[in-house]
């Protein structure tokens, strides 16, 4: 009870920080592996509490799959979130001149 | 040693990340401006509810509701399980929550296409 | 096999797993299946119709075991008048797309999926009897939606998607939420058997799970805080589509909120009524104000869409039988009118810049038929006699009176003169506007053409005769309102294995 | 400004949340007794062995209980899929072609993913083919199997899946789930119910129906998330 008790505990916290971390991380990439590590300690959890199926369910679908849509999107996408957009010369006439502005 | 609640302490630590991760994927949801990062955002909010199901569904001591060979018996004997419900549903959201993940990121992929950039403050052509 | 309600489901999602295979087959299959798919369902609604006017609720046992173990479909006059109501529009938004795209055009494969599937998912929700099989079929309509809406190959579609999605996506996973906390209180998820153990739950508890359960439905209602997706979506969508938002989706989203008020909580002295009425009233007001000021038809259209959810929201939240049945017959109305104003609509802005309503000056001359049913559909919807529109316009305002509610009336009668101002502005620039030089003329497709034809004839129809379907409205009115019925037709069968006093505490 | 508002909602939202869940208490039993259900999750444990003879509690609520909702639950995957390729379609012009320009992976890799290749495909079908047995089902085993086509993709550019041959499988698959379905109609039982023997309990020919639902519902999944990854994976790079 107790080693269960203080594993939660720790998973617990660790969870929490992850969670901040891939909150608050303007570099996305890094962002989704904490988001990947968050899946993965959720799916243990799940496993601590008995609950199998969804532990193998997350670890599956949470931590590979969902990981990698994230990272492909960041590969066809920016990496920044604090990004600068990159403009090409067709797209430059359709801008508003706020968006204008801005450059 | 005998006096501490473990109850207590799991109950704070679980349903307080459960809804802490619930809060964070909020707060990512409302204030942050790239699209990819709102995206994370819903699935960290997914995690906590998902999590939040389970912590419901489990009984103290309880044993996966997987019978083994000489599962039955342990049913008589007093030896509880956890409840399943929970869990068979928390699987279909999981799969749910990918499915719309991916046509969520699909769209972010489609917008930066149009406008170079994924950043929500920069795209807002349209009147609200 | 005998027809039963599972066949609303299991048909159209055999048909949808099948038609990619068909597509290698050949293509023209494709815009041939659904039309198929959906006259056999609408056999099977006639058919149920009946059964349940003469028999009353068809429970439908699915897996072999009954409520509340396994997952039940229940047909209720309420329920079933509504998916008939969806497969008649699907079937008309079949028609009126049945040339939309180019079969060999690969995203026609999808469209045609996506349509069906958006069908699928809200007779489905309607229809089903489990809280969570709801929210399954609410994720389906909402991932066939988004998909839909962000259809066409530009910017606006790709990001009124976006906009939908984040709304919608955030509103499902509140909706799980509930379904968690609910699940933790009474241990069940058949919506008959949560109605019988509510009672234990706590206040607390209940205005949470309330709460995050109107947001989580509201989206798809239209309901005021919610509906800021609404208008982007309708406008940017292919034009079938917006018809099937405003025929299924948002129907689907209302029956949700009274299914969940009505008889999860129980309407009668728990403030969710007046509630309904002032979440209602907001919605009208700002819908209709800001239609006044949209330069863009299908924006103007989308507006009017929320304004007359508002209505339906103000007539259930009054709760009386009377109220009840101005509510269902405005959600038929409002489905077979905003139909034909959306088919019409869109092929009047076809080639006109933005959509917008200062180019259409004197297409009367130039597309008479077409403007013709457009007025048609604005005369109806401001709730002139003798059309469809004046009758639940009326009962509402009668409900009102008998409440001595005099101030909704008051507004109900100010909003539709604001509605009356700004479909006539349209009316009158299409007949008497000066008719601009240059401007090409969509010619309407045979299907498109038949498709408006059987609305303005339904339209005329229930006007002239309201008798015909206030029967069915009626009884559908007594359904929904009587929750000690729905809850012993659809537990009915195994009350002794719950008995309701050994309920857990 | 507006960070102080939203983080007076999340107060709000927390409080609102603390208060229901302090009367939630942590690993109480709130089933009820086995022999006298008065919950849904305790009527599944008791009747699982005797009725169904399935193992796996969840795998029986999926397939069985609440299967109607495994197969919306399978079409929201199929909408993903489709609605994916409808949302990201572009017409090819001429002369593009969707090679992609970032450089081959290594010699090492290469050796290592096609080794364990075979494994992870093994070890997906063993999942969803014992998914009454054991933890796992349809749902993991086919995102597992996933996850193998996925290694082979980045490890070798020029891995193609053939489209014709998984659009065949997802359909097959699916058409299986809602024939057998219908075919609880036909025998004049319910939709989804089971009409097979049920054999003994912790064998691998028992469960009746849900050893078959499932395995299809492995290759639907399977075939789906692989489509999905192919169509992400297969946009042209800027």
């Amino acid at each position: 009870m107790i080693l269960f008790t203080i594993s939660i505990v720790v998973l617990a916290v660790i969870l929490i920080g992850v969670a901040v971390y891939a909150v608050m991380q303007k570099d996305l990439l890094f962002a989704v592996i904490a988001t990947g590590i968050m899946s993965l300690i959720l799916s243990v959890l799940f496993f601590l509490m008995q609950a199998p199926d969804v532990a193998l369910t997350e670890a599956a679908i949470g931590i590979a799959l969902t990981t990698i849509i994230f990272v492909i999107t960041i590969r066809n996408t920016s990496r920044r979130e604090d990004e600068v957009p990159i403009l090409k010369e067709s797209d430059a006439s359709e801008m508003d001149d706020k968006q204008k502005a801005k450059i | 040693m005998e006096n501490i609640d473990f109850n207590q302490i799991l109950s704070i630590a679980i349903y307080g990340s459960a809804v802490g991760l619930i809060l964070i994927g909020l707060y990512a949801v409302l204030m942050k401006k790239h699209l990819t990062k709102i995206i994370i955002g819903l699935s960290i909010i997914d995690a906590g509810i998902h999590l939040l199901f389970i912590a419901i569904g489990y009984i103290s001591n309880g044993t996966s509701p997987i019978f083994s060979e000489k599962g039955i018996s342990l049913v008589s004997e007093g030896t509880k399980m956890v409840d399943p419900v929970p869990q068979a549903l928390v699987l279909t959201a999981i799969v749910i929550g990918f499915g719309v993940t991916a046509v969520a990121l699909s769209l972010v992929i489609r917008l930066y296409r149009h406008h170079q950039t994924a950043r929500i403050d920069q795209i807002k052509t349209l009147k609200w | 096999m005998v027809v039963s309600p599972v066949h609303f489901i299991a048909v159209p999602l055999l048909a949808a797993f099948l038609m990619p295979i068909l597509a290698k087959v050949n293509k023209n299959l494709l815009r041939i299946v659904p039309g198929i798919v959906l006259t056999y369902l609408g056999y099977v609604s006639v058919v149920l119709m009946n059964r349940v006017a003469t028999e009353g609720t068809i429970i439908e046992v699915l897996a072999g075991w009954s409520a509340p173990w396994g997952i039940n479909l229940v047909y209720t006059p309420f329920t079933g008048f509504l998916a008939t109501l969806m497969i008649a529009m699907s079937f008309l938004i079949w028609l009126y797309s049945f040339k939309f795209k180019k079969v060999d055009d690969e995203p026609a494969l999808k469209y045609f999926i996506l349509q069906l599937m958006l069908t699928t998912g809200s007779v489905g929700l309607v229809l089903t009897g489990d809280i969570f099989n709801f929210f399954v079929f609410m994720e389906i309509i909402a991932l066939s939606s988004y998909a839909l809406t962000a259809f066409y190959r530009d910017r606006n579609g790709a990001e009124a998607a976006f906009k939908y999605l984040l709304i919608g996506a955030f509103a499902s996973t509140l909706f799980l939420l509930a379904i968690v906390l609910l699940y933790s209180q009474v241990g069940t998820l058949n919506m008959a058997e949560i109605s019988v153990r509510m009672h234990d739950v706590p206040t607390s508890m209940k205005v949470s799970i309330l709460v995050l359960f109107l947001v989580g439905i509201g989206i798809e209602a239209e309901m005021f805080p919610l509906n800021g997706w609404a208008p982007d979506a309708y406008s940017q969508a292919p034009s079938p589509v917006g018809v099937a938002f405003a025929a299924l989706v948002v129907k689907a989203g209302v029956y949700g909120l009274v299914r969940i008020t009505y008889t999860l909580f129980g309407i009668e002295g728990s403030g969710i009524g007046p509630f309904l009425i002032i979440m209602g009233g907001i919605t009208l007001v700002m819908a209709e104000i800001t239609a006044l000021k949209q330069t863009s038809l299908k924006r103007m259209l989308a507006y009017s869409s929320i304004g007359q959810m508002g209505f339906v929201l103000i007539a259930f939240g009054i709760g009386t039988h009377e109220a009840v049945f101005g509510a269902i017959f405005l959600m038929f109305n409002h489905a077979i009118i905003k139909g034909l104003l959306f088919m019409s609509g869109s092929y009047l802005v076809y080639n006109t810049p933005n959509k917008e309503i200062k180019y259409l000056s004197g297409y009367g001359m130039k597309m008479p038929v077409i403007s013709l049913f457009f007025s048609l559909g604005a005369l109806a919807i401001v709730g002139l006699p003798p059309f469809a529109g004046f009758w639940s316009k009326l009962y509402i305002l009668l409900a009102a009176a008998d409440g001595a509610l005099y101030g909704l009336i008051a507004l109900i009668l100010v909003v539709s003169i604001i509605e009356i101002v700004y479909y006539f502005r349209v009316v009158g620039r299409l007949y008497f506007g000066k008719p601009a030089e240059g401007s090409i003329m969509r010619k309407p497709t045979v299907g498109g053409m038949i498709a408006m034809s059987i609305l303005a004839i339904a339209i005329l129809v229930v006007g002239f005769y309201p008798d015909i379907i206030t029967g069915y409205i009626d009884a559908a009115a007594s359904s929904i309102l009587n929750t000690d019925e729905y809850i012993k037709n659809a537990l009915g069968a195994v009350n002794e294995l719950t008995p309701v006093e050994n309920i857990i505490q | 400004m507006r960070k102080l508002l939203v983080l007076f909602l999340l107060a709000v939202i927390a409080f609102s949340l603390y208060k229901p869940l302090s009367t939630i208490e942590f690993g109480a039993d709130r089933m009820g007794s086995i022999e006298n259900p008065t919950t849904v999750g305790a009527y599944y444990l008791s009747k699982t062995p005797s009725e169904l003879s399935v193992a796996n509690v969840i795998t029986a609520i999926v397939v069985n209980y609440r299967g109607f909702d495994t197969l919306g639950e399978v079409s929201v995957l199929f909408l993903a899929a489709t609605g994916l390729g409808s949302i990201l379609y572009r017409r090819r012009k001429e002369g593009e072609h969707s090679i992609s320009i970032s450089k081959p992976s290594s010699q090492l890799l290469q050796a290592g993913s096609k080794l364990i290749y075979p494994a992870i495909l093994v070890l997906g079908a063993y999942v969803f083919i014992h998914g009454h047995l054991t933890p796992g089902g349809g749902f993991q085993g086919g995102a597992i199997i996933a996850t193998g086509i996925l290694l082979m993709m980045m490890s070798y550019k020029d891995f193609h899946l053939n489209h014709t041959v998984l659009t065949w499988i997802e359909s097959l698959a699916g058409i299986t789930f809602a024939t057998i379905g219908i075919a609880g109609l036909i025998v004049g039982k319910t939709f989804l119910e089971n009409f097979m023997p049920i054999g003994t309990l912790n064998d691998l020919f028992s469960g009746g129906i849900i050893p078959i639902i499932y395995i299809a519902v492995g290759f639907k999944v399977a075939a789906e998330l692989a489509g999905v990854l192919d169509t992400l994976l297969s946009i042209k790079e800027k």
